[in-house]
């Protein structure tokens, strides 16, 4: 099957941003003001919140939780055992990655993971979604022929390879555990960490 | 509800825009994020209901908006509804009448981020609900397609799956929001064939798993 | 295709619009539908094919769109698909090259109009092909949601109905525009209860009737 | 059930225009000249078919068929047995009306008819589609909640008559057969049908 004949799929939703972001700006500024000048919301936290997500969450956090599973054989089976509580123990927690389930790429069976019904995505193991994440291209696709969009990643699994995917309907969030790249044996868990990608904790890529 | 951000399997919605790989792009969409955490608590809403605001969004305007306008009209109609806002205050961008919040306060920014780092207790002990299957079950999934808000995407709707795991106890959405079934309920990661979903054009060698509540599974 | 299109049964769009009660608005409008039946013979394209160009409009635009731009941007897109015309063209609101129509020549509007009093001939007769069902027969809708264009909508696969009547051999839409099936087929109306269709929610004492080509169809 | 709660459901798409509609009018426009310009399209015949559609096509043509069915037996029966040929009979014909099946409304059954799919509709017995016939809130509601639709053309059927929805999914039209007004014994067929509208035709009214 080729769905990717070039019509109506080429054509999707427009990519960049339209006129109308500016009433977006104007629509946020207005509740911002009238949330704050009726005493409902202190200023301050909005800045508190936006440099804690900003700051203390990311891919650099699920990058060591891959880096650790690489090198340590005992952290690994916990980590694909109990998800939640291996994540917690490097002292990653809180909103949306309450319930962590890690799936294990191996040469057998390759995962991705989507949220079709809005974007649940493992907060502090990756931070908040990338835009294209959140896309109805994404969400409406992957779930459907997943071959079709790793391959507009650039992903290319053969068909001997199963694709498992999974979208985060309920509270349990996913974070895919990429193959170790070969040929990194003497890379530290550290150096390790900065081979792992956002996209290859989602499934979208390879390390 | 048969809403338009139901989309998993529509067709026509291109190419994924993979050049789009930012978080935040603008400074109002991180102003909008942080309106709808640090207004969850006082208003208070939780996840559920911020979630069944924006799919209420009329269908032209969702697939049209950017996620945190989405977001921010979400969260607007929360707080009209709770009657802590008006629309004429929104158009103004300035406070026409009092909020009765009752006895809650603005949470303090130390006080959310200390929440986020926590986050929400979820999960309820295995065995306060009765559990009607278990790993390696065959089950059929509901049919049903309530009006209200619910989890159960349409596109595994009278399909059969296998139980693949039984993840535990959680708030059932669909009851927390007004729906019907029980509160509180076992969910199960369920697993799909592509060829089960999507007949004579899927792709070969798939599995799709989704988390379904007890309430949305029948014995196949 | 599981299109933006296929909307039977979506909520979230809203009240009727009762008030729009026009048929034409603009004279744009007029001129819209007008070019659409003068172009189909020479390009030359058919409803099926009209419907599909439609069908294939982003979501986000087909939402917003008036009805007869949808018309103009499928034909358009046909004539460009066809070779008669460019993107340039339409940019520019002139000719740059000579479209090679063959041996065919703009119909007239007499022709035109004297093929649109006539009709077009849809049906076969009813002893060309075999017949599988009959009326009685308890039918179960198939769950097959192809890529390329159906008309059968979403909210009755894998449903179960009762053929109302046989209403003849016509030609498969699916099999014009390319998909599967033979080309012509016997199509049955379908009577489906409320119930069957939308559950526990459903209004009562109703039965919703689908017109629907023997493909889509197994005996229950 | 009540689906009426005013949650979401108020909220629909706008119904009256945007300035997008210059760019639709514009849009038109080039087509037209292009395809004028390019000898694809007589310019007269564009006038010719709009003539075509709005003085000869129409509801009047439908409510002629309606009040020949109520003042002569026969040809209701003729009707309700072969729509298309009872008819062209009274000289409506042509596209989308090759194939029309008459439904009729009784104290048992109220008819309704839709096509969710695009919007297929009799033309030759009632005209081009009004708008609201071809919004995404009639296409997707009047098969869901026909009932709901019905209250808000201010038509409320009892519980106890059946709604029967009939879906254009293929070549087949469909055209309702209203009820017959009380009190309406002395009026000529010429009276009666200045009485049918279009909705009773459509299923959305009474007459």
């Amino acid at each position: 099957m080729n769905n990717n004949d070039g019509l109506g799929k080429s054509d999707g939703e427009p990519h960049t941003h339209d006129p109308s972001e500016k009433g977006a700006a104007r629509r946020v500024q207005a509740l911002e003001e009238v949330a704050i000048a009726k005493g409902l919301v202190d200023p301050q936290a909005l800045d508190e919140i936006i440099e804690y997500y900003e700051r203390e969450t990311g891919p650099r956090n699920g990058a060591s939780v891959v880096a650790k599973a690489w090198v340590e054989p005992d952290y690994k089976t916990w980590l694909l055992g109990n998800g939640t509580e291996a994540i917690n123990h490097l002292g990653f927690s809180g909103f949306q990655g309450e319930h962590i389930k890690v799936v294990e790429n191996t040469h057998e069976v390759h995962n991705v993971v989507v949220c079709t019904l809005c974007s649940c995505y493992p907060w502090p193991v990756l931070g908040l979604a990338p835009s294209w994440y959140k896309s109805s291209a994404y969400r409406s696709r992957v779930v459907r022929e997943p071959r079709s969009v790793l391959s507009e990643f650039g992903l290319e699994v053969p068909d001997e390879v199963r694709v498992e995917v999974w979208d985060s309907t309920a509270e349990v969030r996913y974070l895919v555990l990429p193959q170790r790249p070969p040929g990194t044996n003497d890379l530290t868990e550290a150096e390790l960490a900065g081979l792992v990608t956002r996209n290859g904790m989602i499934g979208t890529a390879l390390v | 509800m048969d809403g338009i951000h139901d989309m998993g399997g529509m067709h026509g919605f291109g190419r994924i825009p993979i050049e789009d790989d930012y978080v935040f792009d603008s400074d109002w969409q991180r102003r909008s994020f942080a309106l709808a955490e640090a207004l969850a608590p006082i208003t208070p809403f939780g996840t559920d209901e911020h979630r069944q605001a924006i799919e209420r969004i009329p269908p032209s305007d969702y697939l049209k908006l950017d996620y945190f306008e989405k977001w921010a009209v979400a969260t607007e109609s929360l707080l009209k509804q709770a009657g802590h806002i008006s629309q004429d205050e929104l158009d103004v961008g300035a406070k026409l009448f009092h909020a009765d919040v009752g006895d809650r306060s603005p949470v303090t920014g130390p006080e959310l981020v200390q929440a986020m780092k926590q986050g929400v207790p979820l999960k309820f002990p295995d065995d306060s609900q009765p559990q009607r299957f278990s790993e390696g079950d065959v089950v059929l999934v509901s049919s049903e397609s309530p009006y209200l808000h619910t989890r159960l995407p349409r596109y595994v709707r009278g399909k059969t799956g296998l139980v693949a795991s039984a993840e535990g106890v959680f708030a059932f959405p669909d009851a927390a929001v007004g729906g019907v079934g029980a509160p509180r309920q076992h969910c199960y990661t369920v697993a799909f064939s592509s060829e089960t979903l999507w007949g004579r054009e899927a792709e070969p060698n798939e599995v799709i798993h989704l988390d379904l509540w007890e309430s949305y599974l029948e014995p196949a």
